[in-house]
């Protein structure tokens, strides 16, 4: 097993770790915790594909997810906190 | 590798989604498929798909589904413990009896279409029911466990008989009270009618 | 509360720019790299989301959009329609390229405007 | 009762499926997805496969993908019309 | 040689990443598992982009990859921090993480 593929497979061990914790954690916030580390886990793998196959255009993904990725954790945790505030 | 241990996880995550009876978790869940399955789609070559699952995932379908929660009912659980001066995770957990209790609450909710919140806190009481944010506090006295409901609600009648009858092992006793500013408004009511 | 709201829109407000950037690169480019009208419509339109995260005023008109989207529409038909199902298409093969950017800036707007419509509407009247 | 009829209905049919599939292995003719492979650049001048499918020889299909997307907003303009008047 | 390197670099963050995601299983309480992941998570992003730009030299790859650091690191705390706030605003306050049952 070459470099690239073995740094893929354990990363993908980790991406595990982290579902593990958004499967079990006892409150929503422990999950949504998971989900931001498997997001920040999955732009590396991208990463690390990408300079396997060497393929610049690859890195675009990596681009929108860098940008965009942390809309979906922001809106869920405003969603959570203004449903507990809004109603006083 | 990489591919069967990713695929395994979008199986177990599928259907995690569709069982799992919380919808805000059945969002959380849905997010993290998107990821993985974005990624997949990378693997397999198919770049244009990757990008269009990464960006609808991150912040069109979300926001979507979370506006179509909107109309939920939340049913917000405090459990406070001031003595220990120290509340755990462990007092969540599915293990422990408590954590059983809290587990039970939940059930409970969801039978009737509330979306229970569970929030542990180590601050007092009067601060936590002056909040006026709960609608049930459970709070932990030495070995007694003292659950503070609404006066007239039927859903908490229910919920004191199904306690009483199934954890009497760990001393329930229920307290019911008004809002308290609810009464005073009614006192003051009834004083300017006499 | 005030603290959370400044930082995530001092963040957003920084990368604003960028995205808008970046989408307009991935339409501009899509015949050459991944990409193309439908994913670079889609990001233009998590822009607005990202707008809706830092500010949530609603001062989007939904019937001059709807409007809009329609207009573009017509020029997604009749360009085609003039260029690729004639017999220009063999004719004159130096307007490929140029075909292929204006059809895939054509579909991202409309693409945008229509999934801003779409959100827009689902964020601020859905009660 | 029915939850565990309704679950073992999904697995025969995926059971089905699957047998299906892998009984019948011969593909699809192969010669059309070669020509678009080998000649997509000189004919539409695209670097992108894809692109080049979908803005030339499938140019149908995305006309009318664009005309769903324009009929569904207008649908929901039409029935919800909160948002349409303003 | 700077090949070699940049592969250290890309253990050495693996390892990282690995002591990130046994802090956030191992923890016991809310707030540590945050600051696990927002700190140790970070560190590893770094050294895994610098690691992978050494391997690949000066060329466009290193200039996006640069770009993604940019992003990246404006972007994962910021999603960190709005978990942990929306936590701490709905009441959710755990002080320590002890052992006193």
């Amino acid at each position: 097993m070459t470099f690239h593929p073995a740094v893929l497979t354990a990363m993908a061990f980790l991406m595990v770790g982290g579902m593990a914790r958004v499967l079990v954690g006892p409150t929503i916030w422990d999950r949504l915790l998971g989900f931001s580390l498997i997001s920040s886990k999955i732009i590396m793998a991208i990463v690390v594909f990408a300079s396997m196959l060497e393929r610049t255009f690859l890195l675009d993904i990596a681009i929108v997810y860098s940008l965009l990725g942390f809309i979906g954790s922001v809106l869920i945790a405003r969603f959570l906190e203004r449903r507990t505030e809004g109603e006083e | 590798m990489i591919e069967v241990i990713l695929l395994v996880a979008l199986l177990v995550l599928s259907v995690m989604a569709i069982e799992s009876r919380i919808m805000r978790v059945s969002i959380v869940y849905l997010g993290t498929l998107s990821l993985l399955m974005s990624f997949l789609y990378l693997f397999y070559n198919a770049p244009d798909v990757a990008i269009a699952e990464a960006v609808m995932a991150s912040g069109l379908t979300t926001l979507l589904f979370l506006t179509a929660l909107k109309r939920y009912r939340v049913y917000r659980i405090c459990f406070t413990n001031e003595a220990f001066r120290r509340v755990n995770d462990r007092y969540i957990f599915e293990g422990t009896r408590r954590g059983a209790l809290l587990h039970e609450i939940e059930q409970f909710c969801i039978a009737r279409e509330l979306e229970p919140q569970v929030v542990c806190t180590p601050e007092s009481l009067d601060l936590v029911a002056g909040s006026g944010r709960y609608d049930l506090i459970i709070r932990q006295e030495g070995d007694e466990l003292r659950v503070y409901g609404d006066k007239e609600n039927y859903f908490v009648d229910e919920l004191e008989v199904l306690l009483i009858l199934r954890y009497h092992d760990l001393n329930v006793r229920f307290i019911r009270s008004g809002d308290p500013v609810e009464e005073a408004s009614v006192a003051e009511a009834e004083g300017e009618a006499s | 509360m005030t603290d959370e709201r400044s930082i995530v829109s001092v963040v957003t407000g920084l990368l604003y720019p960028y995205v808008v950037l970046f989408g307009v690169y991935i339409i501009l480019n899509g015949h050459h790299t991944p990409g193309g009208g439908f994913q670079g419509g889609a990001i233009l339109a998590a822009l607005f989301i990202g707008r809706y995260i830092v500010d949530p005023t609603n001062d989007l008109s939904i019937t001059r959009a709807h409007l809009i989207e329609k207009a573009i529409f017509a020029a997604i038909v009749i360009v085609p329609a003039g260029f690729i199902l004639t017999v220009a298409a063999q004719r004159v093969p130096a307007l490929h390229e140029p075909y292929l950017v204006a059809m895939n800036l054509l579909i991202g707007v409309k693409v945008a405007i229509g999934l801003t419509i779409l959100v827009f509407r689902y964020a601020f009247y859905e009660e | 009762m029915r939850r565990w009829l309704i679950i073992g209905f999904v697995v025969l049919l995926m059971a089905a499926v699957l047998y299906a599939a892998n009984r019948y292995t011969d593909a699809a003719p192969q010669e059309l997805a070669e020509y678009y492979v080998e000649r997509f650049t000189e004919d539409t001048g695209a670097r992108n496969a894809v692109a080049a499918i979908y803005l030339n020889y499938r140019i149908y299909d995305t006309l009318f993908e664009a005309l769903i997307l324009l009929v569904a907003i207008t649908a929901m303009l039409h029935f919800f019309e909160i948002g349409g008047k303003k | 040689m700077i090949y070699a390197i940049g592969q250290g670099l890309v253990i050495v963050s693996l390892l990282f990443m690995a002591a990130g995601v046994y802090g956030m299983l191992a923890l016991k309480d809310f707030y540590s598992r945050v600051v696990i992941t927002a700190k140790v998570d970070t560190v590893g992003l770094i050294t895994l982009i610098v690691g992978v730009m050494l391997m690949h030299g000066l060329s466009f790859f290193s200039l996006k990859l640069g770009l993604i650091l940019i992003f990246e690191l404006l972007t994962n705390p910021l999603s960190t921090h709005s978990i942990a706030h929306s936590a701490y605003t709905s009441g959710y306050k755990v002080r320590e993480a002890g052992n006193d049952d």
